[in-house]
């Protein structure tokens, strides 16, 4: 097994066992976890426009009044982790077209010079997040095995990203080959660890924004 | 510099200086320093005269014969076909003259004669199914053929990606169970000259190495020349910057290809495939496929008619994804599976339900 | 004059100088002192009852007064008793007659309500219900207090 | 019957549902939830932060209800939930947690924490880990009728001395009244006079209201300690009296969790929605304001604040019409920062102060409420729950402030015009 082999594995058998695992997994643990269901709430509703589990989902993107200042690495290295993923991962050319050679849809991309340094500007947050995770006391007390996992899990795609690009560490091919496995990995654990939030972050604001907005308390 | 190949080279009307010239870019090439250059012209020039000259055996496998018309693809009287004045060429099927049992004669004579010290160059993989029986010469299997004259040689040249690695013979489903050459020898040093077909000076440098120094060039872990295959196309090429802007062609026709962008998106294979063809170019230096508005195949790199699409971008996935419906239909089932047990559980935990009373709150 | 119901108590409460309404609440607190065990609420009213008590003195007996009520509050959800709560009623009407007094509010009535309701967590207490005669021995002392 | 650990699983394998599972899916371990809890950024001490109080309760959704933690459990790999885990957690889910909401509030993948708090005490208190003294008040409130033990003479004694002080008479099981009047032993014992500033404004504004015999009490023990059949058997009696005696609005007085346990959780406990309306005094009288019927005089010259308890401002979703009140009836008044929705717990509630172990934990947990105050320095605070008066004034009088605390209801009442002016 060479690089040009380890390339074409993962490019090809190797994403689709990846892709089929994600997706066998999500749909089970979504069904999973919202078929307990919910009893209805008998009290009487107090309206309050705003006030629903659809707003929150949005406005749940947003640190509360004042606690900004109380965690503002966890909330500014956060925010700027999860849009720059974002953006890598959804406004760079060669991305655009591994989604348009999957699903047919595309769209117009971001310049690479500009994507790169995004990329850069992402792994300085995850950095600086792992690094609170290590000294922040309550972070490191509710940290286990995989919180330090998901992290890596996070992190090394990203990484391996950026080299392939820059054709920096590796030849092109060990590199690129490396990227698509970590992301594999990365598609293969999310469902079944706490990246899952990705997907049931949703549910969870909804909820929080429903039960609260029945009670006239726009959360 | 004197010797009996410079009168033949005059006779053919190319002076002594063009044939120092062309050592001197073949040792450049072959990143060796220009000393080696004018150690090269001499010693090609006073081989013929000092030793008889080297033989060489080409034994031809399964192959198209591609990497025997691009040897000889020099059609024009150029210094490739004089190569062939140095050597003797005892066996080549294609070239010879004779056919055959006087052939096989040949042959046996050769190996006999310059037993332990000929060069044996392979073109085409080797078939291993029903014990070799899908390609025989004379009756006998290529891997006897093989074995057999391999025992001798001083050393193979595996001439072309079927007998570096395996080439089309061996790509899925591989119906006669090809192999390399070096998949069978393991006691002789080969140097794997993959390329589908290879580029002809290639070719003919890692020959002229052989003959100057008696020894392979560096090899690199496929065994390959360092001197052709150190790079990767992307990175010598000249549309590279291109790539560095983001600049693609989308189709064979569009602007962007007519404005020579980079073919990236059109499944160039050149960021992962070590060759020359960017620097050394083919045809005499006339074209090369990218220059031609053509995406690399990576024919120089293990199983690149497999490696999916030669139209498929890199950063695209090989083929389709097949996987996705059977697994979300398991997936559905799991999870519809376990949402029944659960809802049953809950239900019998809420039917098991004691009410609590006050005395119920003390252990 | 004689006092019989509650509305002409209060406004002949009203109708006195601060300093005379800090008399008559003292003695009213005086009556129901034995229920309360606190030790800041009967020095509080001891400086409250002399005439000559300077503004300093009268806030530092507020201070322990106000200390004395917020530690006999009953605690959400404790198993209170009413006599103790009797001795939280005490601390409050000793506050009232410490409080520096605010025109318009009449610290002798609420001084006497707090007694009152010292009398009656009492009176619940040993289970006689409402049944005390603290609001008439209170028309009493007024009326005594005014002769004078 | 006594209460065990397999009855304690029990339950909690009844009430967790979609919400707790897609909450324990969705937590990163982000920490932020801490931030946003005064046990924990008052003490330093992470064993505070919220979601760490739920962790047995997250062990047993994972091996109940999510294949992997079933099969982990069959092959051996998980560490079963014990009693005296649930023991040693007793100390973080009831004495560290007033159930104020403020981590839920926070959470930025929207986990209510406080809720699922709510549900694991119903485990806890199924399996006997609940602490003593909210076991005691809720055994007082079923058998006596009260948390303190008050019973309907001594309500009887207050009322006539409220009546003799106020001079207004306070009506008792009157039919077809439109208020029934509840009220919590704290205000029974400790402020009366709130029972006559509600006479006060009722009179004030012509409505008819009542107390109800039956149904006195309005605190519910059985929702502070996490348990669905004591809280059901305690509102029951105040749905019965309200439906016996035809009122059209029951009112919960100055007390958070009352207001919590009644008006959201009621209905859900008896399993039907009420016949009747369920409105916080401070609900009622911002209505009284809104149709004018409140004529007030004068105003409050001092500088004051306004604590909002977090089961009438964030949990319940009251926080506006306290301010117009204030606005009434004060000219300097000033928010402390955080006010609001926002705003710091007074570290007693749900129960909490019923826990003597927790004294000390609560005195340290005040220090933010402290710090509010010393950023405002009010001359007065005014507060709408009888609880968090008593708490706020035990921990001021700890920390050597001296600053009165008073009702909305009494400081409205204060400056109603008399009756006919």
């Amino acid at each position: 097994m060479n690089e040009m082999q380890l390339l074409t594995w993962v490019r090809g058998p190797g994403l689709n066992l990846a892709v089929g695992i994600f997706v066998l997994g999500v749909l089970w643990r979504l069904f999973e976890i919202y078929s307990l269901g919910r009893k209805k709430d008998l009290s009487a509703p107090r309206a309050l426009p705003g006030a629903s589990g659809w707003r929150t989902i949005f406005r749940r993107t947003l640190p509360a009044e004042g606690m900004l200042k109380k965690a503002p690495v966890t909330y500014i290295a956060g925010a700027i982790f999860h849009i720059g993923l974002a953006i890598v991962v959804f406004l760079f050319a060669p991305h655009i077209k591994l989604i348009q050679s999957l699903f047919g849809i595309s769209w117009p991309a971001l310049p690479s010079q500009f994507v790169d340094l995004i990329t850069i500007v992402t792994l300085v947050a995850l950095l600086v997040l792992l690094a609170d995770r290590i000294m922040n006391p309550v972070k490191r007390f509710l940290s286990t095995f995989e919180d330090w996992f998901t992290w890596t899990l996070t992190f090394l795609p990203v990484l391996t990203g950026w080299l392939a690009v820059r054709h920096l560490l590796l030849p092109y091919t060990t590199m690129l080959a490396l990227h698509i496995l970590c992301v594999e990995l990365l598609l293969v654990f999310l469902p079944f660890t706490k990246l899952f939030h990705a997907f049931t972050v949703f549910g969870s604001r909804w909820f929080i924004g429903a039960i609260n907005g029945h009670k006239g308390v726009a959360v | 510099m004197q010797g009996p190949l410079i009168e033949s080279l005059a006779r053919q009307g190319v002076s002594r200086r063009t044939f120092s010239k062309y050592c001197a870019t073949l040792a450049s090439m072959m990143a060796l320093s220009p000393v080696a250059g004018q150690a090269m012209a001499s010693a090609l020039a006073a081989a013929p005269a000092a030793t008889r000259r080297p033989s060489v055996i080409w034994l031809p496998f399964q192959e198209c014969t591609g990497c025997t018309e691009s040897i000889t693809r020099s059609h024009s009287p150029t210094i490739e076909g004089m190569i062939f004045d140095m050597v003797s060429l005892d066996y080549q099927e294609t070239l010879m003259a004779a056919a055959g049992f006087q052939a096989e004669e040949a042959l046996h004579t050769a190996m006999k004669e310059n037993q332990g010290k000929y060069l044996l160059i392979v073109d085409g993989s080797v078939p291993l199914a029903l014990e070799g029986a899908y390609s025989c010469i004379a009756g006998r299997t290529n891997l006897e053929l093989l074995k057999e004259a391999s025992r001798g040689a001083a050393a193979i040249v595996a001439m072309g990606s079927c007998a570096a690695f395996g080439g089309l013979p061996h790509a899925n489903p591989n119906p006669t169970g090809a192999v390399a050459v070096s998949d069978i020898i393991k006691d002789r040093p080969i140097v794997n000259v993959p390329g589908c077909p290879p580029i002809p000076v290639v070719m003919t440098g890692v020959l002229a190495h052989f003959i100057t120094f008696g020894s392979l060039p560096e090899l690199d872990a496929l065994g390959r020349p360092k001197a052709f295959y150190g790079e990767t196309i992307h990175d010598r090429c000249y549309r590279r910057p291109f790539y560095d802007q983001g600049k693609f062609a989308k189709t064979f026709d569009d602007e962007g290809a007519r404005n020579g962008w980079c073919l990236f998106e059109l499944g160039c294979k050149g960021p992962v495939t070590y060759n020359s063809c960017a620097t050394t170019k083919w045809n005499a230096g006339t074209s090369w496929p990218v220059e031609s508005g053509h995406g690399c195949l990576g024919c120089s790199e293990p199983d690149f008619w497999d490696a999916g699409g030669f139209y498929r971008a890199l950063s695209v996935p090989a083929g389709p994804l097949q996987m996705v419906g059977a697994a979300a239909a398991v997936g559905v089932a799991t999870g519809a599976a376990v949402s029944f047990l659960n809802r049953a559980k809950k239900r019998a935990a809420k039917a098991g339900h004691e009410t609590t009373t006050l005395a119920d709150l003390e252990k | 004059m004689t006092i019989t119901d509650d509305k002409e108590f209060k406004l002949a409460l009203a109708s006195l100088p601060v300093e005379r309404q800090r008399q008559i609440a003292v003695a009213f607190c005086r009556r129901v002192l034995d229920l309360s065990h606190d030790a800041r609420v009967k020095s509080a009213l001891e400086s409250a009852g002399r005439a000559d008590i300077t503004e300093a003195e009268l806030q530092l007996a507020a201070h322990a007064a106000h200390a004395a009520r917020v530690d006999s509050f009953a605690q959400c959800g404790s198993d209170a008793s009413w006599t103790a709560q009797s001795g939280h009623f005490v601390a409050k009407a000793a506050q009232a007659c410490v409080r520096i007094a605010v025109p318009g509010e009449s610290i002798a009535w609420d001084a006497a309500m707090q007694a009152r309701l010292a009398r009656t967590c009492q009176t619940v207490a040993e289970g006689l219900g409402t049944e005390n005669t603290e609001a008439r021995e209170q028309y009493r002392i007024l009326e005594t207090f005014l002769q004078r | 019957m006594t209460a065990s650990l397999e009855k304690g699983v029990r339950v909690l394998k009844e009430v967790i549902d979609a919400p707790i599972a897609s909450y324990f899916n969705s937590c990163v371990h982000c920490g932020l939830c801490a931030e946003a809890c005064l046990f924990y950024t008052e003490t330093g001490n992470p064993k505070y932060t919220p979601i760490h109080k739920l962790e047995p309760m997250r062990r047993l959704y994972e091996q109940e209800y999510t294949l992997l933690g079933r099969l982990k459990k069959t092959v051996g790999l998980s560490k079963p939930v014990t009693d005296a885990e649930l023991g040693e957690w007793q100390e973080l889910v009831y004495n560290s947690c007033t159930l104020c909401g403020r981590c839920s509030a926070v959470c930025p993948v929207g986990n209510d924490v406080v809720y699922m708090v709510r549900k694991f005490r119903e485990g806890m208190s199924a399996s006997g880990n609940a602490p003593e003294g909210i076991k005691g008040a809720a055994n007082r409130t079923i058998t006596i009728g009260s948390p303190m033990g008050v019973k309907l003479p001594a309500v009887k004694a207050q009322m006539k001395h409220v009546e003799k002080d106020f001079g207004i008479p306070i009506p008792m099981d009157v039919e077809g009244a439109e208020y029934m009047v509840m009220l919590s032993s704290m205000e029974i014992m400790n402020f009366p006079e709130y029972l006559g500033a509600i006479a006060k404004i009722m009179q004030h504004v012509g409505k008819t209201w009542t107390l109800c015999s039956t149904a006195f009490e309005a605190t519910n023990a059985g929702m502070q300690i996490g348990n669905s059949d004591l809280a059901r058997v305690i509102v029951s009696r105040i749905v019965e009296g309200a439906e016996k005696l035809k009122v059209k609005t029951v009112i919960s007085p100055e007390c958070g969790h009352a207001y919590t346990a009644l008006r959201w959780e009621g209905a859900n406990l008896v399993g039907r929605p009420f016949t009747f309306k369920v409105q916080h005094i401070v609900e009622v009288l911002g209505e009284f304001q809104e149709l004018g019927l409140l004529k007030t005089e004068g105003f409050e010259k001092v500088r004051l604040t306004f604590h909002d308890p977090c089961q009438l401002a964030r949990r319940g979703g009251v926080i506006q019409p306290q301010r117009n009140l204030l606005n009434m009836v004060a000219k300097n008044f000033v928010e402390m920062p955080d006010a609001g929705y926002m705003n710091w717990c007074c570290g007693g509630g749900g129960g909490a102060s019923a826990i003597e172990e927790g004294e000390a934990l609560r005195l340290e947990a005040f220090k933010v409420k402290k710090s509010q105050f010393e950023t405002v320095k009010p001359d007065r605070v005014v507060t709408a729950c009888a609880n968090c008066r008593i708490v706020l004034e035990e921990g001021l009088e700890h920390y050597q402030m001296d600053l009165p605390v008073v009702g909305l209801t009494e400081m409205v009442a204060d400056h109603l015009v008399a009756k006919g002016a």
